[in-house]
């Protein structure tokens, strides 16, 4: 294999990134996403056990659905009791919840948010809106499905879903979650190709690298 | 005793101390949701925290100080913890205080803090540098009460070895610093709001204004490191102030006693107060604190305070 | 053996000869005219030769074969050659300067000329009154007529008022000589005596010296001679200035003798009141000649005020003062005036122009140099003894009224030297070649004051070689300074390291060994990031040398001088070094300002101190002496400038700021040592003559309020090189306060982190240095992210300002455990209190300082950027190893520290193995070194197992709020940091004590200004002046 | 209300005045008048309040109905001035320099109904669609249903019911024997 052979193939495992112009490439890393496999069984079924019952919130309150978790944060419904807090950056969360429609300039945000995250991650996508557009199902500028664009875990339905369907939500997760069923963000990885075909199919103006680290 | 016996008696202590300064923190949880009318988690919630942030499978650092912010932030409190003889008497619990005294403990404080300052900064989140600014100048704000303190208690007891200086408050709680020289404690108290960053001088996490300020890029195990550093680091600052204000400790129960007592003070306070503006905080410390603290070594050396 | 009154006769014949001689040709003539001149210089310089050399006796010569006093006698003593040999040759010179002018005018001006010459000559020599009267109007008038030598109608506007001054001095001789027969009978000065004028005689005595005394042109009854200054042909004013003056000085000098005490106080009075009103009025002169106008008048009275208060003088002593105030003033006007009518600017912003010329820049330097009184110049000693003598005779007015008018003058000399050297001068016409007669003389006149410097070092105060070394390496480098940078560099590392060899064994003490390490081998590492420098980079490394010999002088100085000699030296050396900042015009004049200030006030504390009785090096014997409270005071004061103390530190973040990047380093880290230096010496003398005063209770305050100060301003800097300046400010405070404890914990401390802060601060700027040169920027806003790019200077800063900053386990925490303990052992725990502050605000900027720079976001423009040079890296690591060497072993200097301070007190430290012990605490550092490295492995091991996948990610890749990042420049936060700070303190952050010195100069420019009106530039208003000035001296005189 | 009226009838030719409310009233202009108006009108009359600007795509007449909404603070009136102008190659005069902000609304109405405003600041920049490449979507003849299922994964088996049929089958069995309120549309 001669050197141009492999500067290809070095090439083909960088992010192209072309939706950035050329200036702004060195500012953004363009490391693919790779599969990370669980530990072996007993130890990760350890760990899920303590992920599940510390759950850090990242709350995307794109629409309605931020006015729900208002009171399931506060003394009404207190999430906390459910190992439950919110989490002010992604770097740090471990789910994503994402609060009702996304239009397509929200649903950029969505994406380098969750790519932001670090994994193990879950999603839980709330409201009508986020399974098949709910209300907004003839809308130009609203998604109809968001588990094209990223993997979704758990899915409130209701427009919009109150307090307590939250939480039931979230009691249906961590089941996943102990039961080793969340296995999101390999899911993402594993259809890389697919998931970025299908968000840059609807984000015209494709302006951020290929990942968000 | 031999060196490796001392390790080994430090790796005990250092375990005791983080669980314990885990513990409060859950309990501190726990406490500021019944302030709010919540359940709030369960006391072992921060075991839990740490065992996830452990967990996670992936990780980004943005560089080596990235990389090493977290574990000089760790070797900070580590540091501060070993320096402090925690009980009096217990050769267990003596650490490493041979090695230095009091001011040996004061500047090592920084130690961790400049470490997370540096890694933080390296992240390039704008956040991190407003957040370490404002906690680093809140810190030269509340180091003024707490230094002249500190100078107030090392004239009362003429040393600066934390040891004697436990030792000279022995034999009765009215041998304690609180009744000797209150104006010196009052002083130091206040600034432990400000060391312990409670509301209302929670200004470098603030979370509606900089979400969690230095840190915010820190993820994972750079994350669980941190926090295994906050119960350890909380623990630390409280022996502290037990053996310059409180009389010591001769056991462990005596040291969890008061050591709770003295942390629930700036919870209470954080549970009732709003947040302040970073000007406002800095401007706190420096105005009446620091005329207290100066009243106390007043005190001390013209008022024969003085033992 | 030829008479000298051949110069007369000769010079006469020759001016009536001429116009005839002149029908052959002006060549001829001319050859004639020059002939005679050097005929004269050279008569004389025989007759001097032989007065100084062979001691031959005063000689008097009786003309027209009768003695004295039926006949004219004439007398030639030293004196008087020595004033002549300056004024012929001064005479000669500026003919030479004259030359083409000479060549184009009428035969008449040369005939003028040599009438004026001549009429100086006898001036000098006669001894009759009459006669002093006859030669004084063959002045006046070849002077008036020489004035219009060039024909403007302001030259001869003012060639008049010169004119009617003359004529009103004139008439006052006159008069005056009238009534002195008339009480005498006598006209010959041999044959007066002062106690004939007893009662109503002191009319004839006061018209006689008031006539001398408007020639010498006293404040305010000046102005005529302001204009003549201004507008007349340079060479005939630098004749003017210097040989009339010089005549007429000499006049007074004579008349001295014959005076009563209170005339001579009012003389002197005036004299001081000259020298100071107009060196104060010169202040917002901008017109080059009128400058020189005013310094001229203000030496006048300079020489005025030398001549009567050093009257009780020993002689030697009283020759040195009025010779050095008179040589110095000669050639240096005389020079500064030809090199005005070289220039041809009469703005002093014109006079960039000289960067074009580097032999005329040079020219220019030495005669600002010696006018201003630097070493190794004759006014330098001479202000030196004058001060002395004013002190011993008490005269405390006379001396601040000097001192204050040097400085001033000092101010407007440097403003107008450091314009011209940074000004831009692309704007202006370049200097057309000027003809090699003129830049001779000027040469000559420079030459002929260094060979007067070597003169006096030489013979009147026998100083070794070591002494002049300073002065002799810049001269050597000068020469050699067509070699390259490189090479230049590498001999002066050599030559660095040769001198240390060679004082090594004069360093008797340790403590003199320690200030030697500091001075010596931290210049020598510092050297080697200059060698960085490209191509010839002429005249950096004389000055280097100059400073870095003057500060080993220091160190084995014996006496006051020598100290205060190698201290001006360094001075000298490191203003122009500073000076060769891009910007550094205000920096250097800021610097040279209080400096100089300083300097007069260590002047002023020396001439105080009582003599000492040891030879061995001062810093030695000052042990033993017992300084008076006011000479304490002063010398604090003057070297507390030097070390940046709070309330005279203006100077300090300038002169760092902009001097050039690698120069700074020294300024920092090696000069303010000096002034710490100093202080310690005067804090010896103390130890066990405590002053009466607490003086060093409230230096302690004030080294504390400086460390505060300084890391509160340094937060607040967006310059890294000032950020930088306020740390050294605030460090050097510590160290000030320290010593001020006078204890012996106190002086460990003091010293330990003096040599911290030179390793740290060293390592720390010559990092920034090397970030300067590739980012071409010091505004820390304009970098960040520059770790990825230049990890060496980040770990350069990153050691560095732990070290700084007092963290355990590296050495700086040493310092702060010392002085602590050290404060709270002396009973100062409000200054620990403070010092607490302080060392927390520290933190404040050294993380600015870090993160600016080196953290947060890369800018696009220095994503290439590569990592400094290898010179720049060299020094920051051999820095480094030392910082590290020593947290490891700290007893490698706290031991001889222990030491050096058992000399002077009672140890209160102990050291037990590898702790040190106080009476309030104990330190492990080698023991807390190991504890720190393995709480730093355990967490270390911990994250790289339990990391998890760890993706090493770029600049942008951060958590925006689910954005992306416009760009580094709006993502590094950088700018004004610490905003909150700064309002959290409100007024307390506002710049006092810079608008407090502000205002002083705002004051005194106003105050000259007003003073400045009464120059109307109307010739009558100007004889009314001399009339209202005369009729105010008789008044005063209280003559009857 | 009526003598400003009077006095704008003075300057130009209002083509129509309506009153809505005691403080809300509507005049119609021409285009080439609309600056000359709204000039007068706050320099003037007092309307120096730019509430908003909107659209009214009159598809059926081919034209844009643009409405200013000024607002005077001393009588406490709202004055709404309306221009019609073409819907082909839609093109208004900008009044960024009367009021500043207005180039906002410029911007919005340039990307949801396609109506050009030259000289307007950053009229060209994207407002709330981000990448948008199709006709502009308020304009009627835009099917945004079709565009939806053309460019959004549809998930199968989702229905669509009228809410009201669907309560009254669902939930309220008895429909007609509940009380309600009437609604006009019954």
């Amino acid at each position: 294999m001669n050197r141009k052979h492999i500067d290809e193939i070095e090439k083909q495992m960088k992010l192209a990134n072309e939706g950035l112009p050329e200036e702004e490439r060195k500012f953004f890393a363009d490391v693919i996403p790779t599969r990370v496999d669980p530990f072996n069984k007993y130890w990760e079924q350890f760990l899920n056990w303590a992920r599940s019952r510390s759950l850090w919130m990242l709350a995307f309150g794109t629409g309605c659905g931020a006015t729900e978790l208002r009171p399931l944060m506060t003394s009404r419904f207190d999430m906390a009791r459910f190992g439950i807090f919110p989490r002010p950056t992604p770097r740090q969360a471990s789910v994503f919840v994402v609060g009702g429609y996304a239009s397509i300039k929200t649903i950029k945000r969505i994406i380098r948010s969750y790519e932001q995250m670090q994994g193990p991650k879950y999603v839980i996508a709330l409201g009508s809106c986020t399974i098949n557009g709910g209300m907004y199902y003839d809308s130009y500028n609203t998604i109809n499905r968001l588990d094209y664009y990223i993997p979704v875990d758990v899915y409130i339905a209701g427009c919009m879903p109150r307090p307590e369907a939250l939480i039931a939500g979230f009691n249906r997760l961590k089941e996943k979650i102990v039961a080793g069923e969340c296995e999101g963000m390999n899911e993402y990885t594993d259809k890389f190709d697919w998931f970025k075909k299908n968000q840059k199919e609807i984000i015209k103006d494709w302006n951020m690298p290929d990942y968000n680290w | 005793m031999s060196i490796w016996t001392k390790v080994l008696y430090a790796v005990v202590s250092v375990s005791v101390a983080t669980v314990y300064g885990l513990t409060l923190g859950g309990i501190v949880r726990k406490l500021y949701a019944r302030v709010h009318g919540r359940f709030g988690p369960p006391v072992w919630q921060p075991f839990l925290d740490i065992i996830q942030t452990y967990s996670r499978r992936v990780a980004v650092s943005h560089g080596n100080m990235f990389f090493l912010g977290p574990v000089l932030r760790l070797a900070g409190g580590l540091g501060t913890y070993l320096f402090i003889p925690v009980i009096f008497g217990s050769a267990l619990f003596s650490n490493f205080s041979m090695a230095g005294d009091l001011l040996l403990v004061m500047y090592f404080v920084f130690f961790g803090q400049l470490g997370m300052a540096l890694g933080a900064g390296q992240g390039g989140h704008p956040y991190s540098p407003l957040g370490i600014a404002r906690g680093l100048a809140q810190m030269s704000a509340f180091e003024v009460p707490f230094s002249l303190a500190v100078i107030a208690v090392a004239i009362q007891y003429n040393s600066l070895n934390i040891t004697s200086i436990v030792a000279a408050q022995q034999g009765g709680f009215m041998h304690w610093t609180l009744f000797t020289n209150p104006l010196a404690v009052i002083a130091a108290m206040i600034s432990i709001l400000g060391m312990n960053m409670h509301a209302p001088f929670s200004i470098v996490m603030a979370p509606q204004e900089i979400p969690i300020g230095p840190p915010i890029e820190m993820n994972g195990s750079f994350l669980s490191i941190l926090q295994t550093n906050r119960g350890l680091f909380a623990a630390a600052k409280l022996v502290l102030f037990m053996n310059l204000f409180f009389g010591g400790a001769t056991n462990i129960i005596e040291m969890i006693v008061k050591t709770f007592f003295i942390y629930m003070f700036s919870v209470f306070v954080g549970a009732a107060y709003p947040r302040f503006r970073p000007e406002q905080s800095f401007r706190f410390f420096l105005k009446w604190p620091a005329f207290i603290g100066v009243l106390s070594i007043i005190y001390i050396t013209y008022l024969g305070g003085a033992s | 053996m030829v008479s000298p009154i051949y110069i007369l006769i000769l010079s006469l014949a020759a001016g009536f000869l001429l116009s005839i001689i002149d029908r052959g040709g002006r060549k001829i003539s001319l050859a004639v005219f020059y002939g005679v001149l050097a005929f004269n210089t050279a008569l004389i310089i025989d007759w001097t030769y032989r007065f100084v050399f062979l001691h031959a006796p005063t000689l008097v010569i009786n003309t027209a074969g009768f003695s004295a006093p039926v006949s004219i006698n004439l007398e030639l003593g030293m004196i008087q050659a020595f004033v002549l040999v300056f004024t012929n040759l001064t005479g000669l010179l500026a003919a030479v300067f004259l030359f083409r002018k000479f060549m184009e005018s009428k035969v008449s001006s040369l005939i003028l000329y040599l009438l004026l010459v001549m009429s100086v000559n006898g001036l000098v020599m006669t001894r009759d009154l009459f006669n002093m009267f006859v030669f004084l109007e063959i002045l006046s008038i070849s002077t008036y007529a020489l004035t219009t030598i060039t024909r403007t109608k302001t030259s001869l506007s003012a060639g008049f008022k010169y004119m009617m001054a003359g004529s009103v001095a004139s008439i006052f001789f006159l008069m005056g000589v009238v009534f002195v027969y008339h009480f005498t009978g006598n006209l010959n000065l041999d044959f007066i005596h002062a106690d004939q004028f007893a009662g109503t005689g002191l009319v004839a005595l006061f018209m006689l010296t008031m006539a001398v005394f408007i020639e010498l042109k006293p404040f305010p009854a000046n102005g005529w001679a302001l204009d003549v200054y201004q507008s007349v042909d340079s060479g005939i004013v630098s004749v003017i200035a210097v040989i009339n003056s010089a005549a007429i000085g000499f006049v007074f000098y004579r008349l001295i003798p014959l005076m009563p005490q209170s005339f001579l106080t009012v003389f002197g009075a005036a004299g001081v009141i000259t020298f100071f009103f107009s060196n104060m009025m010169g202040l917002k002169q901008k017109n080059a000649k009128r400058l020189l106008g005013y310094s001229s008048i203000g030496h006048m009275g300079l020489l005025m005020a030398s001549i009567v208060f050093t009257i009780g003088a020993p002689s030697t002593v009283r020759y040195l003062i009025i010779g050095g105030f008179f040589v110095n003033h000669l050639v240096a006007k005389a020079g500064l005036f030809w090199l005005s009518g070289i220039v041809r600017q009469e703005n002093i912003r014109g006079w960039a122009v000289l960067k074009n010329n580097r032999l005329l820049l040079v020219l220019f330097g030495v005669f600002i140099f010696a006018l201003s009184g630097f070493p190794p110049f004759a006014g330098f000693w001479a202000k030196w003894e004058f001060v002395k003598v004013l002190i011993e005779s008490r005269m405390f007015f006379v001396l601040g009224a000097v001192l204050t008018g040097s400085l001033f003058e000092l101010i407007f000399l440097f403003r107008w030297l450091t314009i011209t050297v940074k000004e831009d001068e692309t704007q202006l016409e370049k200097i057309t070649t000027p003809d090699s007669g003129s830049v001779f003389a000027t040469s000559v006149f420079a030459l002929l004051a260094t060979v007067v410097a070597a003169g006096v070092m030489k013979y009147f105060y026998n100083f070794g070689w070591v002494q002049t070394l300073p002065a002799a390496a810049a001269l050597i480098v000068y020469l050699l300074d067509f070699l390259p940078s490189k090479l230049k560099g590498f001999v002066s590392l050599g030559a660095v390291a040769a001198y240390g060899y060679y004082i090594y064994p004069l360093l008797e003490s340790n403590l003199q060994l320690f200030f030697g390490v500091i001075f010596i081998v931290g210049s020598a590492i510092n050297i080697i990031s200059t060698l960085n420098r490209k191509n010839q980079n002429r005249g950096f490394y004389g000055f280097l040398l100059m400073m870095i010999f003057s500060f080993g002088n220091l160190l084995i100085a014996s006496t006051y001088l020598e100290f205060f000699l190698s201290w001006e030296f360094m001075t000298i050396s490191s203003f122009l070094l500073i000076l060769r900042g891009q910007k550094a015009q205000r920096a250097s004049l800021l610097y040279m300002i209080f400096s100089t200030a300083g300097a007069y006030l260590l002047m002023t504390g020396f001439s105080f101190a009582p003599a000492l009785t040891s030879t061995s090096a001062l810093m030695l014997s000052i042990e033993f002496v017992k300084l008076p409270l006011i000479s304490v005071i002063v010398l604090a004061i003057g070297f507390m400038i030097k070390a940046g103390s709070v309330g005279v530190h203006i100077w300090l973040p300038e002169a760092h700021a902009e001097a050039e990047a690698d120069v700074s380093s020294f300024i920092s880290a090696i000069l303010l040592k000096a002034g710490v230096l100093g202080l310690l010496m005067v804090a010896i003398s103390c130890i066990a003559h405590a002053p009466s005063f607490p003086v060093f209770y409230w230096i302690g305050w004030i080294g504390v309020i400086t460390a505060l100060v300084g890391a509160f301003m340094a937060s607040f800097q967006e310059d890294a090189k000032r950020l930088l300046a306020y740390s050294s400010m605030s460090q050097v405070g510590y160290v000030v306060a320290a010593l001020a404890m006078i204890t012996h914990l106190g002086w460990v401390s003091a010293l330990y982190l003096a040599f911290n802060h030179m390793m740290f601060k060293s390592a720390l700027f010559i990092a920034i240095a090397g970030v300067y040169y590739r980012t071409h920027t010091r505004k820390m806003y304009e970098m960040g992210g520059l770790i990825s790019r230049m990890p060496w200077s980040y770990m350069t800063v990153l050691i560095s300002i732990i070290a700084v900053s007092g963290v355990p386990p590296l050495s700086g925490f040493g310092a702060k455990w010392l002085i602590y303990t050290a404060f709270i052992t002396k009973g100062w725990y409000l200054q620990a209190g403070v010092l607490f502050f302080a060392s927390a605000v520290s933190f404040l900027y050294l993380y600015r300082l870090i993160h600016a720079i080196f953290l947060g976001q890369l800018k696009s423009e220095h994503q290439e950027i590569k990592e400094a040079p290898a010179w720049f890296i060299i020094p920051q690591y051999i820095f480094l190893a030392g910082i590290m060497v020593l947290s490891m072993f700290p007893n490698l200097m706290i031991r001889p520290l222990n030491s050096i301070a058992m000399h002077y007190f009672n140890s209160s430290i102990s050291i037990e193995g590898l702790t040190v012990v106080s009476d309030l605490g104990y330190w492990n550092g080698n023991f807390v070194m190991h504890i720190t490295m393995a709480i730093f492995a355990v967490p270390f091991v911990v994250l790289l197992l339990l990391r998890g996948k760890t993706q090493r990610v770029k600049q942008f890749n951060i958590v925006y709020a689910a954005e992306r990042p416009e760009s580094p420049e709006t993502t590094h936060v950088a700018y004004n940091m610490y905003a909150h700070y700064r309002k959290a303190l409100g007024g307390w952050a506002s710049p006092r004590i810079e608008n407090f010195w502000n205002g002083v100069a705002e004051w005194s420019h106003t105050l000259g200004d007003f003073f400045r009106r009464v120059y109307t530039g109307n010739g009558q208003t100007y004889i009314l002046h001399i009339i209202m000035y005369i009729v105010a001296i008789y008044v005063v005189m209280g003559v009857k | 209300m009526e003598q400003l009226v009077k006095r704008i009838n003075g300057m130009i030719h209002l083509k129509a005045y309506n009153r809505q409310r005691d403080d809300l009233f509507f005049i119609t202009v021409e285009k080439s008048q609309l600056e000359l108006v709204l000039s007068h009108l706050k320099n003037n009359e007092g309307f120096t309040h730019l509430a908003f600007l909107q659209a009214v795509d009159f598809l059926e007449d081919s034209k844009f109905q643009l409405t200013y909404m000024l607002y005077n603070y001393d009588i406490r009136v709202n004055l709404g001035v309306k221009v019609l102008i073409g819907r082909d190659k839609a093109e208004m005069t900008s009044i960024h320099k009367l009021w500043a902000h207005a180039w906002q609304y410029q911007r919005e109405l340039h990307e949801l109904f396609g109506i050009n405003f030259p000289g307007s600041p950053r009229v060209e920049e994207s407002f709330v669609l981000e990448g948008w490449e199709e006709m502009p979507p308020m304009r009627r003849d835009f099917d945004t249903k079709e565009y939806s299922e053309r460019t959004f994964y549809q998930r199968p088996g989702r229905s669509t019911n009228d809410p009201k049929e669907y309560m009254k089958e669902k939930m309220y069995k008895n429909y007609a024997a509940s009380p309600r309120i009437r609604r006009d549309d019954e």
